[in-house]
């Protein structure tokens, strides 16, 4: 008895420690003071029957742990655990710390749906951090709509969509695929493109995008091939073929899941060295942890459009890469989505006290112009159409499945989801 | 052809089947009568199932003819060669288990055959007089609401023979209908046999040679697929080809 | 679509078209052999093969970091001994699966379906609490993932090589061992009559257990290769089961010359069409020329004509 | 022997209690949340019950009755989407007044085949229509061919396969992955409320017994007698006179008919269409419904649906990282230990009990109830 009482604060408090530490510089940036739950009565903060006690809020992670998508949106809940234990270890929301009710998706439209539905019907949870494919979002957002909810959704997607009770922490397509494709054509002289992409609506829309970018805005450049697999495809030694018949200069690849192992290590494998730039390999959907599963020497060379890097050398994201390793292991990567998936608490904080209250409403009315200036990917600040302003990069992939950034625009980039002349 | 005139109810010409290059029936002809019992007899491996399944459709010929009262039967699905006379009883012993023995009966009743026929199928009187008949016919009327799995083995065999009585064909085939029959078994199935083979033609494979005395008309002997020896029992008892393959070992 | 290259170039993209065709019907017969001696001999409808596979795959990832961490010396040839262990792992929970589970169904085919997917949801999670859900990357040796050129336009992949040696090996071993030794006779014996296999003094249960059991084998093998061109996740099995039940099927599932007769048109027939239409499109017609082909010959390409 | 009656005591009883759990218990018991789910888990109850009929009593066995699930689905949600897509609805679009997916596609103008589900009673006939003539291409092309057993559930698996592929891969015409979202009304009838979602679930419980009624006729009939006596002797039954071709086509239709209204409600209570019920997964899990419930029984077919969604949900929500080894089990026990499912457990254990205690003979249960499960 004497054992068991001993040993669980103590591992806690260890664990807090630890965290405390990792986020010092992160807390002091982001808060100056404390605040204290007696100065905001729960009845004045919640006035919609939300789950907000005395001392707790409640919210929602709602992502696939089991099933296909899994592999890709464990990382956004491991950013999104990390982060409320982070605000918790400060002191929480307005005074009250961060509880959460896990929900599975299991890679499944209609059961995002359902799982959506239970955790605003029945939970009253006060935000959901969750989804990660266009599908699954598509699935819940009538639902958030109806009932009022709101959600953070991390993934970089195809844009088309600016929905009230959705704040879209990743980069929607014109901002990830733009300045990507203006840096190839100036740094690499790049004239013919070939796209390619598993086959569903964020590809085909991206690479719609790029098609329009490439054929109006660049000088001389042309499509020479764009093409679409099913997901989970695994053989795409056709394709390559296809590619070295047409020698573009450079190959747009926006394949996901398990395709893209199978299509990376069979372009390495059919001899072509993506080091040696000929034709240059460009993609927007391999981030660090899709590197994992392919294997760094598998793709070596490429060059990836993103707007975060677990690279970056910059003081915010030095801190949040110790602390996340320290909570889930030495071994972990982390990419693109899985940073956006961590600004969501930290915005939704930052909204709930500009508003000093839970209420998605005044939450909502609150959140356009919220600035971040700690969040590892640096300075981010929310448009009045609830997406980001970010900067973007293009990272160069090493062996040890790492990327170097070569490249970030100047300025933040404006996000624009119905773009004028890309439809 | 004139259907009135043709003196056979049943024409096998040049009949043949090939399984893989293996000709398990080879140029096959022979002629039943009307109200005739022929039984065909032969070693194992002669071609003799085969034949029957040649007739009913259940093996689709590779050359030559079978007509039936002037239809070609080769060129017919097998519920329509059912519904053109023909009537097939199997080796084992092929009853519904899991239906009583009224039901088995009622499914082989000539009414309802298709699809919304059989949804609107009502089981009226008439129906159930010509089941009780049947089913008195073969010695079952008094296991009528028992399910078929729990019949003995020659039960079994009864009942798959009123089952294709009630549809009263023309032509009746039947493939070892005493086979794994009891001694007594056996004697009230002959009795039943010469009781309905009265008034149609039949075919019968038979291994048993005092049965086949007891019913046979005209006998054919088979071997390697074809016709070795035709006639009646005496003639065939006595042709020397038949005693050298069959009768002799 | 031709117009624009010379003569050369194209007959040397007809010559590494023709290529890609023969690696996937290697990654086919690979695929599909473990699934035609369980099914096609069987009768077992195995829906788990595919995490099977994955099994190898995991256990080729294991072989691997140990190689690196302690014998990085002999890291390059690691894979010899990967695929071994694989054999192993999977043949070793075959054995254990059909002890527990398939034996009592063997008079119920379609139940083996339902019970193997069960067994599939299992091991798929299994993996994940094992292994992470995220996917795991496995490091092939160097000189497997290189290429050979041949000209300056042909280049041949070595893995693909390598799949191509292995498949036929694979089949040459299986082929051996149904067709040439007595345990294939016996095999074979109670496919046919089971009841009358266990009369003449066969031991059906060892029988069927050992063939299970190398039938998983077989699959681990062919997912410790495919570590090589593609994934290894917890639910990576998944993208293999409909091709390899299809190939099995289209091949008449008693016959294993069958089965690679129609890896064969298959992969032949999707590599073509991958390469005049869309990825997709290719997929659809493939599958509906199978299809089409199974519904005028239900029983296969390569099924004997029996006598009923 | 009163076999022209469409109930056996029996049954009779059982049909009562099925009546009294969705229209009086589970609207009891349960909240408007709670109860929509159960609504969107008697829509899979209608393909089981379809499911029972092929498989159970006919012997064959469709692994591909997500594709009929989801035809269905997708008709009623293509009829739902036109009325949401009304030219202010989507007045931001370049072209007003077409599904949004299809303007993100760049479709200028509605497709052709689109154009007839304008009208809500050419979606209702569709909703069963287009399922039935597919299930009818499939069965004539396949029993025609004596295409059975293992062979028809593969190949069904590969038309799962199929039609998932053409769905995402054209999705320009049917909304690609995401499906076909965002669904609103019904002739003006907001189906998002909480009142509608009541309404919906009383009118899919009507829906259910008016199947269930069919699916018992069926059964009753010479035509029932006729599938269970093809799955055990197809040959004495065709040398009986029948054309089996034509009986298993037809139960194969039926089949296909109630899925396609099984997956008309459950776009209607759900409020959305994906591809994700069309593919093998939930083809599989559908067979997995039935065979939980006893895949003889229709009533059985039912209950299957209903406990193995519920474990799914219970078990995901209170072990969302381990779930899935309860589920796996739960399939492997039931075909294990349980071949003939709830039904089975109800007739061998508990309904001789309940008869006990009433102290009345045991009354022969229904030809079905007893047999043995098909191989």
């Amino acid at each position: 008895m004497t054992d068991e009482t001993s040993k669980k604060p103590n591992s806690g408090v260890n664990r807090r420690a630890v965290l405390a530490g990792g986020t010092a510089l992160t807390a002091s940036l982001f808060l100056p003071k404390q605040l204290k739950a007696a100065e905001y009565p729960t009845a004045e903060i919640n006035t919609t029957g939300l789950a907000v006690t005395d001392d707790t809020v409640t919210i929602g992670i709602l992502h696939s742990i089991t099933g296909t998508m899994a592999i890709s949106e464990t990382g956004s809940v491991q950013a999104e655990k990390l982060a409320i234990e982070q605000i918790n270890a400060q002191g929480g929301i307005l005074g009250r710390k961060i509880e959460y009710i896990q929900e599975d998706g299991g890679s499944d439209w209609p059961t995002f749906a359902e799982k959506a539905k239970k955790l605003l019907v029945n939970d009253k949870v006060a935000s959901v951090m969750g989804c990660w494919t266009s599908a699954s979002r598509k699935a819940v957002l009538p639902v958030f709509e109806q009932y009022n909810g709101f959600l953070y959704y991390p993934t970089f997607y195809e844009g088309l969509e600016q929905s009230p009770n959705v704040i879209y922490t990743g980069q929607e397509a014109t901002q990830q695929i733009i300045a990507g494709l203006d840096w190839v054509a100036k740094e690499k002289g790049a004239k013919s493109f070939y796209l390619l992409g598993s086959d569903y609506i964020w590809p085909r829309t991206s690479n719609k995008i790029a098609r329009k970018h490439i054929e109006n805005y660049l000088d001389g450049a042309k499509v020479v091939g764009e093409e679409y697999y099913p997901l989970g495809h695994t053989q795409f030694n056709s394709v390559i073929n296809k590619i070295r018949l047409k020698k573009p200069d450079v190959i747009y690849a926006i394949v996901v899941g398990g395709s893209n192992v199978a299509f990376y290590k069979q372009l390495k494998a059919a001899g072509i060295d993506m080091t040696k730039e000929s034709p240059l390999v460009l993609t927007i959907s391999v981030t660090e942890d899709e590197i994992r599963g392919i294997g760094g020497e598998n793709i070596e060379g490429a060059y990836a459009c993103m707007k975060y890097f677990q690279s970056l050398t910059n003081d915010n994201n030095e801190a949040f890469v110790k602390s996340f390793k320290e909570m889930w292991g030495d071994d972990m990567v982390i990419g693109d989505v899985t940073q956006a998936a961590y600004l969501g608490p930290w915005l939704w904080k930052a909204a709930v006290e500009k508003a000093g209250s839970f209420d998605v409403d005044k939450v909502r009315a609150a959140t356009p112009g919220i600035e971040l200036t700690s969040a590892p990917e640096g300075y981010v600040k929310v448009h009045d159409n609830h997406h980001l302003w970010s900067k973007t990069r293009v990272g160069l992939a090493k062996a040890d499945g790492q990327y170097d950034v070569v490249f970030e625009t100047a300025d933040l980039v404006e996000p624009d989801p119905f773009p004028e002349g890309y439809q | 052809m004139n259907k009135m005139n043709d003196k056979y109810v049943l024409r096998v010409e040049g009949l043949t089947v090939s399984f893989d290059g293996f000709k398990a029936v080879n140029d096959l002809s022979f002629y039943v009568e009307p109200n005739e019992c022929r039984v065909i007899i032969g070693p194992n491996g002669a071609g003799k199932t085969t034949v029957l399944d040649l007739i009913c459709g259940r093996t689709k010929a590779t050359e030559g003819s079978v007509k039936f009262k002037g239809q070609e039967l080769l060129e017919m699905r097998e519920d329509q060669i059912v519904h053109a006379g023909v009537g097939r009883k199997f080796q084992t012993p092929s009853v519904y288990e899991d239906l009583t023995v009224f039901e088995n009966l009622e499914l082989s009743y000539p009414k309802g055959h298709g699809v919304f026929g059989a949804l609107a199928f009502k089981r009226d009187d008439t129906v159930k007089t010509r089941i009780q008949e049947i089913a008195t016919t073969i010695f079952l009327d008094d296991q009528l609401d028992e399910k078929a799995a729990y019949l003995s083995h020659g039960q079994k065999q009864w009942l798959e023979i009123g089952m294709l009585l009630i549809q009263d064909p023309e032509l009746l085939m039947l493939d070892e209908p005493v086979a794994g029959m009891s001694v007594a078994e056996r004697k009230k199935t002959a009795e039943l046999l010469n009781r309905i083979i009265a008034d149609r033609s039949v075919i019968v494979i038979e291994h048993d040679m005092g049965f086949v005395e007891d019913i046979a008309t005209r006998v054919t002997v088979l071997h390697q697929g074809k016709t070795l020896s035709e006639g009646s029992m005496q003639r065939v008892q006595n042709d020397p080809k038949v005693v050298e393959v069959y009768l002799g070992h | 679509m031709f117009a624009d290259y010379s003569m050369s170039e194209l007959g040397a993209i007809f010559a590494m078209q023709g290529f890609a065709g023969l690696i996937l019907f290697s990654v086919f017969v690979l695929m599909a052999l473990g699934l035609a001696i369980i099914f096609g001999q069987m009768g077992v409808i195995n829906m788990a093969h595919g995490e099977f596979m994955i099994l190898g795959a995991y256990v080729t990832y294991l072989v691997s970091n140990f190689f690196a961490a302690y014998l990085p010396a002999l890291f390059s040839a690691y894979f010899f001994l990967a695929m071994i262990l694989a054999f192993i792992a999977s043949g070793a929970l075959g054995l254990f699966v059909e002890w527990a589970m398939i034996r009592h169904l063997y008079k119920r085919p379609l139940d083996t379906l339902l019970a193997t997917w069960g067994l599939s949801l299992i091991l798929q999670q299994l993996y994940r609490s094992i292994f992470g859900a995220r996917e795991v990357g496995v490091s092939i040796p160097d000189w497997m993932m290189g290429s050979m050129p041949v000209t300056d336009l042909i280049e041949i992949p070595i893995n693909g090589i390598f799949v191509m040696v292995l498949a036929v090996g694979i089949s040459l071993a299986v082929y051996v061992m149904m067709f040439r030794s007595g345990w294939g006779k016996q095999v074979r014996a109670i496919n046919q009559n089971r009841v009358m296999a266990g009369a003449v003094g066969i031991n059906t249960e060892w029988t069927d257990r050992m063939t299970y059991g190398i039938g998983c084998g077989v699959a681990g093998v062919a997912g410790s290769a495919f570590t090589m061109i593609g994934s290894t996740g917890p639910t990576a099995g998944q993208l293999y089961i409909v091709d390899t039940f299809l190939v099995v099927v289209f091949g008449g599932a008693a016959s294993l010359l069958g089965t690679i007769a129609s890896a064969f048109s298959i992969s032949q027939a999707q590599s073509i069409m991958e390469f005049f239409l869309s990825g997709s499109m290719a997929k659809v017609l493939t599958l509906l020329i199978i299809v089409g082909i199974l519904m005028i010959r239900p029983q296969g390409l390569f099924a004997m004509k029996l006598r009923k | 022997m009163k076999a022209n009656a469409l109930f056996t005591r029996s049954e009779m009883i059982g049909f009562a209690i099925l009546a009294c759990v969705i229209f009086l218990l589970l609207p009891a018991v349960l909240d408007t949340f709670r109860l929509n789910l159960f609504g969107k888990y008697l829509t899979y109850s209608f393909v089981a019950i379809g499911l029972a009929l092929c498989w159970g009593a006919g012997g064959i066995l469709s692994l591909g009755q997500g594709v009929f699930f989801g035809l269905g689905g997708y008709c009623m949600a293509m009829f739902l989407k036109l009325e949401a897509s009304t030219p202010e609805n989507t007045a931001i679009q370049s072209t007003p007044g077409i599904p949004d997916f299809m303007d993100w596609n760049q479709l200028t103008a509605l497709p052709w085949w689109w154009e007839p589900f304008h009208s809500l009673t050419f979606a209702l006939f569709a909703v069963v229509a287009v399922p039935v003539v597919f299930a009818f291409i499939i069965g004539v092309a396949m029993f025609r061919r004596r295409v059975g057993g293992v062979y028809f559930a593969i190949i069904t698996q590969a038309f799962a396969a199929i039609l998932t592929i053409l769905i995402i891969g054209q999705q320009g015409f049917t909304g690609g992955v995401n499906g076909i979202t965002d669904l609103r009304t019904l002739l003006g009838w907001d189906i998002r409320t909480d009142e509608a979602k009541e309404t919906l679930y009383y009118v899919n419980g009507i829906l259910l017994f008016a199947v269930l009624f069919a699916a018992q006729f069926v059964r009753r009939s010479k035509l029932g007698r006729l599938l269970i006596a093809m799955r055990d002797q197809e040959d004495r039954v065709r040398f009986s006179g029948y054309d089996v071709a034509s009986f298993k086509i037809f139960i194969f239709c039926l089949g296909a008919g109630f899925a396609g209204i099984g997956g008309a409600m459950f776009t209607l209570q759900v409020g959305f269409m994906s591809p994700t019920l069309v593919g093998i997964v939930p083809s599989i899990e559908m067979v997995i419904f039935c065979a939980v419930g006893g895949r003889l029984s229709i009533l059985g077919a039912v209950y299957g649906a209903l406990l193995v969604n519920w474990a799914k949900t219970t078990f995901s929500e209170s072990f969302p990282e381990l779930w899935l080894f309860g589920l796996g089990g739960l399939f492997i026990a039931v075909v294990m230990a349980f071949p003939n499912g709830l039904a089975g457990i109800w007739v061998e254990k508990i309904e001789p009990r309940l008869l006990k205690a009433f102290k009345k003979s045991p009354a022969p249960a229904s030809p079905a109830q007893q047999s043995t499960p098909a191989e």
